[in-house]
């Protein structure tokens, strides 16, 4: 069987600056990956080879099979990747409402397209014409956050990536955002970035470590918390804390 | 829903322009109907720059290419053939064509911001200088002579289509030119709310999120850019045919920016109020050039940025915020109890 | 084109159906002569970056109009002068000449200096039957029955001023002008004069009109090493170019000649160290020394007052254009339209501060004297006189009383 | 040999009048993303302070190299203060503010000196290379605009407001957190700006037409020069002009002045379409 996502050998050159460097990753169809690392491990570029925002300096990226490296954004979107940005990427002049509906009109029309516009914020805790009807940019970071889920989720995309999902919300919130994911989960296939640890056990089975553009390591939750390397030389102080 | 679409505010501007164009002829005497026919086709193209500044956030410098194209095709095809139908037609394809060339260009090579307005700058001025340069008569299209400087004068009005030289009185020109205007922005209006309209929308308000959700982001800008020049064309086609004449300065920076302070005046994002905003100031520039006032610059200038200050958001938005506070204020007189009700809770 | 657009306009019984729309505005100008006053246009660009020019010519006619007043008005009649600024906007000249034709029902409109203004505006007043006088130097051709020219083509001081340069400076000469019809036309006037007097034109170049630097341009002539330089640079850009030169040392070593150095006063505005020695050929210019002259001075220094514009070649049209139009509405008997045409199918003559000028009626331009004058601390002083000198007839192709309806720019073909 | 020299001479003097009539804009664009549609009128009110100041006894020099610039930074203060201030960060309602501006101005200098003003002639006379001879001032002009771009360099590098100002607009909110208002920074970069087009406006008195509608002839070719540059308001612009500059001049010297206008801006849609943020963009990748 096919991959869902398969890079071979990316590798992503900013100027001097090596930010992907030779990563080999292989995401099964209906797996929900997580993938953390510290700032600069070059998480967020990998996104944005794989998302097509950037043109990989080497290596390729294939996507069910096919090799989609040199694809535009829209097309590789097309094929059913959706992504959630680090910093809420969302249209701050338009309502909730119609963010959702953006997102969910490239595939559905009409009744369909009312009833999944929906039925998607429904599931984000949009229920009052009112709540719909508000700016996006009048809304807090944590609800924000939710309508750029909301807005991947009425894509009914094949591949999610989510970029650090739960940043900047309470603990409520980021329980209810675990729970979004894994109802997206069902049928989505997903790779997520995140700091949140907690967040990352509530979640994952699988997890890859990246460190300076590189695979450190990739196992399971229970093996990377207890792996000495990843504890001692990379997670440190703040792995401990958290246990 | 709150889209930007056919409101009751559309349909009324809309109505209120056929009853113009309709009732018009009636009521003003012929030089008014003259004037208001110019000023109406300027009135249009400036719809056009509108539409793909306000709804796609695309700033054409030199929207008036298009105007120019359209407004020279108009006047050296109703020449060479003494009939206007194709010529009108031929002065919407032509801009249309430049843009699709242009707009490619642009677009697809990820020009943005004010790279592209100096882009469509450039091109304008590059028309202005090659028309200057065509007053030897070796420069013929069709036969007849670009004139240069100078222009081509005596181009015919319009006629009714299929009947040449069966030309429109003055007051059917009219009525054709409003209806039209009428038409435009209704359609421009409508597609604002189509789902078409709405997509556009979104190319403006963050293309990167457009682009990751599966629209192509180039395509919609060119698309918009397209029926921006076409209407323009249509404006200069309709512009010549009002005045008899067209000369290299409808390429030049003075026009481009004059659709463009229309636009700004009318406040962004609003069609009716690029409308509104060009009958304005078409109107006081020609009332201060004939008032015999100080010094017809210095008090336009004047009139400029006292506007400015008093309407900072563009006519229509500051009428629509002035009209907001007045019912606002009047209902708060009526039920000031319920005031408090209406304030908006902050959780989804 | 006009050809094809007029037999086509004819053919299609064009004319007539224009006729049949304007046929109310007819009637209601024929009202006129009941009123106490008559109303007289002037669209000139007040403001802008023609001004230099439409200012003094809209000074100048407003002198015209008042001493025609103080004289007792004509016909009995009172003058009112409706004014248009055309804001060096060509869009506003249509569109003034509709207000004056239409609302302002005016008997005479004067103005639409430059080419493009020009042609923006005539064809609206063919339209409405108003008499159009056309008051500046300008490329030449113009001939029309409606388009009284009352100022000279290009071709009235060309000839003069280019044989006499051919005589005098030499046989080489270098042509530079600005990028549009009239400077071309002078162009095609300079290659035939070359011709006729065994000289050569040894470099021809225009410029945009807004172009400031002309280092190449002056590098380029001085590789081509002429007799003098034919200069038909036009407007504030290219002043600069007459800096430059001086600048660059070239004024004491090329002598320039120029049919419409001066127009903006450039003579006034650049200093003498810059200006002087340059010739050019005008029907008129202040110094002139006539007592009808001095009288004009002194009558122009009372009405526009002390800071009163200079007066050059092409401002003077401002002041002999409705002179003129009045003297053929007095032949006229009437404001009526047909009458003043019929009026100026004989030559109308009159005296003004620059001589004696004679509307030709087969060509409707004036025959008049013209100057080669020379620039000295900026004044001028006169070389030499060519009196009565004709506008140019194109070989016969321009000739009103027989073809009535050409309404063609004519070019000269050489 | 000679005509190689002239031609070297009339392509520098190309490059250094670009360069002056756009780094006056390029600091107001570049650093406050403002179109100053009233940049020519701020090129045309230098030009009149130096011939009027002149025409009153003052010094050529100083009237062109202190008066001018001197003076239209005022009027540049006196506009930010009174009108830009209430509008950054909006583009559309400074675009139709400066364009009131701009009419004013003009029609104010029209309505105050009539639209004849008597100018004042090139100093420094000529010099001949074999056959040809050329104006020293324009050779003063080339010098000048070369040490005029060194002085901006260092002062943008090494002082401390320069560091300020290129700070501020990078990130406003950043520098007011450290204690820097921004507001100020702004009225003095408008200032500057202003004031290095009045310092044009000098310099080109004596080698222009000056008339109240002189600033029209330079205004396009000033945007198209500093949009063309991109960001880098120095680096971008000066870049630019050596394009632009040179191409113009070789083309209008081979062929036709249009054709070497037309190539100008040809090569600025060229430029932008190969480099879409401009020019220094396409050096910063690059290095």
């Amino acid at each position: 069987m096919t991959a869902m996502i398969e890079t071979v050998g990316l590798t992503c050159r900013f100027g001097g600056v090596v930010a992907v460097d030779n990563v080999s990753l292989k995401i099964e169809e209906g797996e929900l990956r997580c993938l953390i690392g510290p700032n600069g491990a070059g998480k967020t570029s990998l996104f944005k080879c794989l998302s097509g925002q950037v043109q990989p300096s080497g290596g390729r990226v294939l996507m069910k099979g096919r090799e989609i490296s040199r694809f535009h954004p829209h097309e590789i979107a097309r094929m059913g990747m959706a992504i959630k940005m680090q910093v809420p990427s969302v249209f701050n002049g338009l309502s909730v409402h119609e963010n959702v509906w953006l997102a969910a009109a490239r595939l559905h029309r009409g009744k369909a397209l009312e009833a999944i516009v929906d039925e998607t914020l429904s599931a984000v805790g949009f229920r009052s014409a009112e709540a719909r009807e508000k700016r996006a940019d009048e809304l807090s970071h944590a609800h924000r956050q939710w309508i750029e889920l909301a807005m991947l989720a009425a894509c009914k995309p094949a591949i999610a990536l989510l970029d650090e999902p739960a940043a900047g919300m309470t603990q409520d919130e980021m329980l209810r955002t675990v729970e979004l994911i894994k109802t997206i989960n069902r049928s989505t296939t997903i790779l997520v970035v995140e700091h949140d640890l907690e967040f990352i056990s509530l979640l994952a089975r699988k997890v890859t470590v990246l460190h300076q553009g590189k695979i450190f390591v990739e196992d399971t939750m229970s093996n990377i918390s207890n792996n000495a390397a990843v504890r001692e030389i990379y997670l440190g102080k703040q792995w401990r804390m958290a246990q | 829903m709150n889209y930007a679409g056919m409101n009751a505010g559309s349909l009324t501007f809309t109505a209120s322009l056929v009853v113009v164009a309709l009732g018009g002829p009636s009521v003003l005497d012929t030089f008014q109907v003259l004037q208001l026919s110019a000023y109406s086709s300027l009135a249009l193209g400036v719809v056009g720059l509108a539409f793909v500044w306000g709804i796609l956030g695309i700033l054409s410098l030199g929207h008036a290419a298009f105007f120019g194209i359209g407004a020279y095709a108009y006047a050296i095809l109703s020449i060479a053939q003494g009939e206007s139908t194709f010529a009108v037609a031929a002065a919407i394809l032509a801009p249309s064509v430049l843009a699709v060339c242009l707009g490619y260009f642009l677009f697809y090579g990820r020009v943005g911001d004010v790279y592209l307005s100096v882009i469509t700058l450039c091109v304008s001025l590059i028309l202005f200088s090659f028309m200057n340069s065509t007053a030897d008569v070796s420069y013929t299209l069709l036969s007849v002579p670009l004139g240069g400087f100078n222009g081509i004068s005596a181009v015919p009005p319009l006629n009714w289509p299929g009947f040449v030289g069966d030309f429109l009185t003055p007051e059917a020109t009219f009525s054709l030119c409003f209806l039209l205007l009428a038409a435009v922005y209704l359609a421009l209006q409508f597609l604002r709310g189509t789902r078409l309209g709405r997509i556009m929308a979104s190319v403006r308000e963050n293309e990167r999120r457009c682009e990751l959700l599966g629209y192509d982001p180039r395509w919609l800008k060119l698309v918009g850019f397209v029926i921006s020049a076409a209407i323009a064309g249509l404006a200069g086609a309709l512009f010549t045919a009002n005045t008899g004449y067209v000369g290299p300065t409808v390429f030049d920076l003075g026009q481009s920016s004059q659709f463009i302070l229309w636009a700004i005046a009318g406040g962004m994002g609003t069609l009716s109020g690029a409308i509104i905003a060009s009958f304005m100031l078409q109107f006081l520039a020609s009332f201060i050039g004939t008032s015999q006032l100080f010094n017809t610059s210095l008090v336009f200038g004047t009139v400029i940025i006292f506007f400015v200050y008093a309407l900072p958001n563009g006519i229509v938005p500051s009428l629509q915020g002035l009209l907001r506070k007045l019912s606002r204020l009047a209902r708060r007189q009526r039920r000031r109890p319920e005031v408090i009700g209406d304030s908006i809770k902050s959780t989804p | 084109m006009m050809n094809i657009s007029r037999r086509n306009l004819i053919k299609t019984g064009a004319v007539g159906v224009l006729a049949a729309g304007v046929s109310p505005m007819l009637s209601a100008t024929s009202v006129f002569a009941q009123g106490e006053t008559v109303a007289v246009g002037s669209l000139h660009d007040l403001t802008g970056g023609t001004d230099v020019y439409g200012v003094p010519s809209h000074a100048c006619m407003k002198m015209a109009i008042a001493e025609i007043n103080a004289a007792g008005g004509l016909l009995g009649k009172q003058i009112e002068l409706k004014t248009y600024d055309g804001q060096s906007d060509i869009k506003k000249f249509p569109q003034y000449a509709q207000q004056a034709a239409l609302q302002d029902k005016v008997v005479m409109l004067q103005g639409a200096i430059t080419g493009a203004s020009r042609e923006a505006t005539r064809p609206v007043l063919r339209r409405y039957k108003v008499p159009f006088v056309y008051g500046t130097i300008y490329e030449g051709g113009l001939c029309e029955t409606n388009a009284i020219s009352v100022n000279t083509g290009s071709d009235q001081q060309a000839i003069p001023l280019l044989d006499w340069s051919f005589k005098n400076l030499g046989k080489k000469v270098f042509y530079i002008g600005a990028d549009y019809n009239a400077p071309r036309n002078i162009g095609i006037w300079t290659n035939h004069l070359a011709n006729q007097n065994g000289g050569t034109v040894v470099g021809e170049e225009y410029y945009p009109l807004d172009v400031t630097d002309f280092s190449t341009a002056i590098a380029k002539i001085q590789a081509a090493k002429p007799d003098y330089v034919h200069s038909c640079l036009v407007g504030g850009p290219h002043m600069a170019f007459y800096r430059q030169w001086a600048a660059a040392g070239m004024l004491k070593k090329i002598p320039i000649v120029s049919v419409v150095f001066g127009g903006g006063n450039e003579h006034m505005v650049l200093t003498p160290e810059e200006t002087d020695g340059i010739i050019v050929a005008y029907n008129y210019f202040e110094e002139i020394d006539t007592p009808a002259n001095r009288d004009f001075l002194a009558r122009a220094d009372k009405t526009m007052g002390a800071s009163r514009p200079y007066i050059n070649g092409i401002a003077i049209g401002g002041y002999t254009g409705p002179m003129i139009w009045a003297e053929a509405v007095k032949r006229a008997g009437s404001f009526d339209y047909a009458a003043l045409m019929d009026a100026l199918k004989t030559d109308i003559e009159w005296a003004g501060p620059s001589g004696k000028m004679v509307l030709e009626a087969k060509t409707r331009s004036t025959i008049q004297d013209m100057h080669i004058m020379q620039v000295e601390n900026r004044k001028w002083k006169l070389l030499e006189t060519q009196s009565q000198v004709r506008p140019f007839d194109f070989g016969g192709a321009c000739d009103l009383l027989a073809n009535p309806r050409n309404t063609e720019i004519l070019v000269p073909k050489v | 040999m000679d005509q190689v020299l002239v031609t070297a001479i009339a392509i520098a003097t190309g490059i250094a009048t670009l360069v002056l009539i756009s780094l006056g804009l390029a600091v107001i664009f570049g650093m406050m993303r403002i179109i100053n549609f009233a940049h020519g009128e701020f090129i045309m009110l230098g030009a009149y302070a130096t011939v009027l100041s002149t025409n009153a006894g003052m010094n050529l020099w100083i009237a062109m190299l202190v008066i001018a610039p001197a003076f239209v930074a005022l009027v540049g203060l006196g506009c930010e203060r009174l009108l830009i201030r209430r509008y950054y960060g909006n583009l559309t309602t400074t675009m139709l503010l400066t364009w009131g501006l701009s009419l004013f101005l003009v029609g104010s200098v029209t309505a105050l000196f009539g639209n004849t003003t008597r100018g004042i002639a090139a100093p420094l006379g000529s010099v001949t290379f074999g056959n040809y001879s050329v104006s020293v001032y324009q050779l003063f002009l080339i010098a000048f605009a070369a040490l005029l771009v060194l002085g901006a360099a260092l002062f943008l590098t090494r002082t401390r407001f320069g560091l300020i100002a290129r700070g501020t607009m990078q990130n406003p909110a950043m520098a007011s957190t450290l204690g820097i208002d921004p507001g100020r920074v702004y009225a003095a970069t408008f200032a500057v700006g202003a004031g290095l087009s009045g310092l044009a406006g000098g310099l080109l008195a004596p080698v222009s037409g000056v008339l109240p509608n002189m600033g029209a002839s330079y205004v396009a070719k000033a945007f198209v020069t500093v949009i063309a540059g991109g960001s880098s308001v120095l680096v971008g612009t000066t870049g630019a002009a050596f394009m632009f500059g040179p191409i113009e001049a070789i083309v209008s010297l081979i062929s036709t002045p249009v054709i070497g206008q037309a190539s100008l801006l040809a090569a600025a849609i060229l430029l932008l379409r190969l480099m879409p943020m401009g020019l220094s963009a396409g050096f910063r990748r690059s290095t």
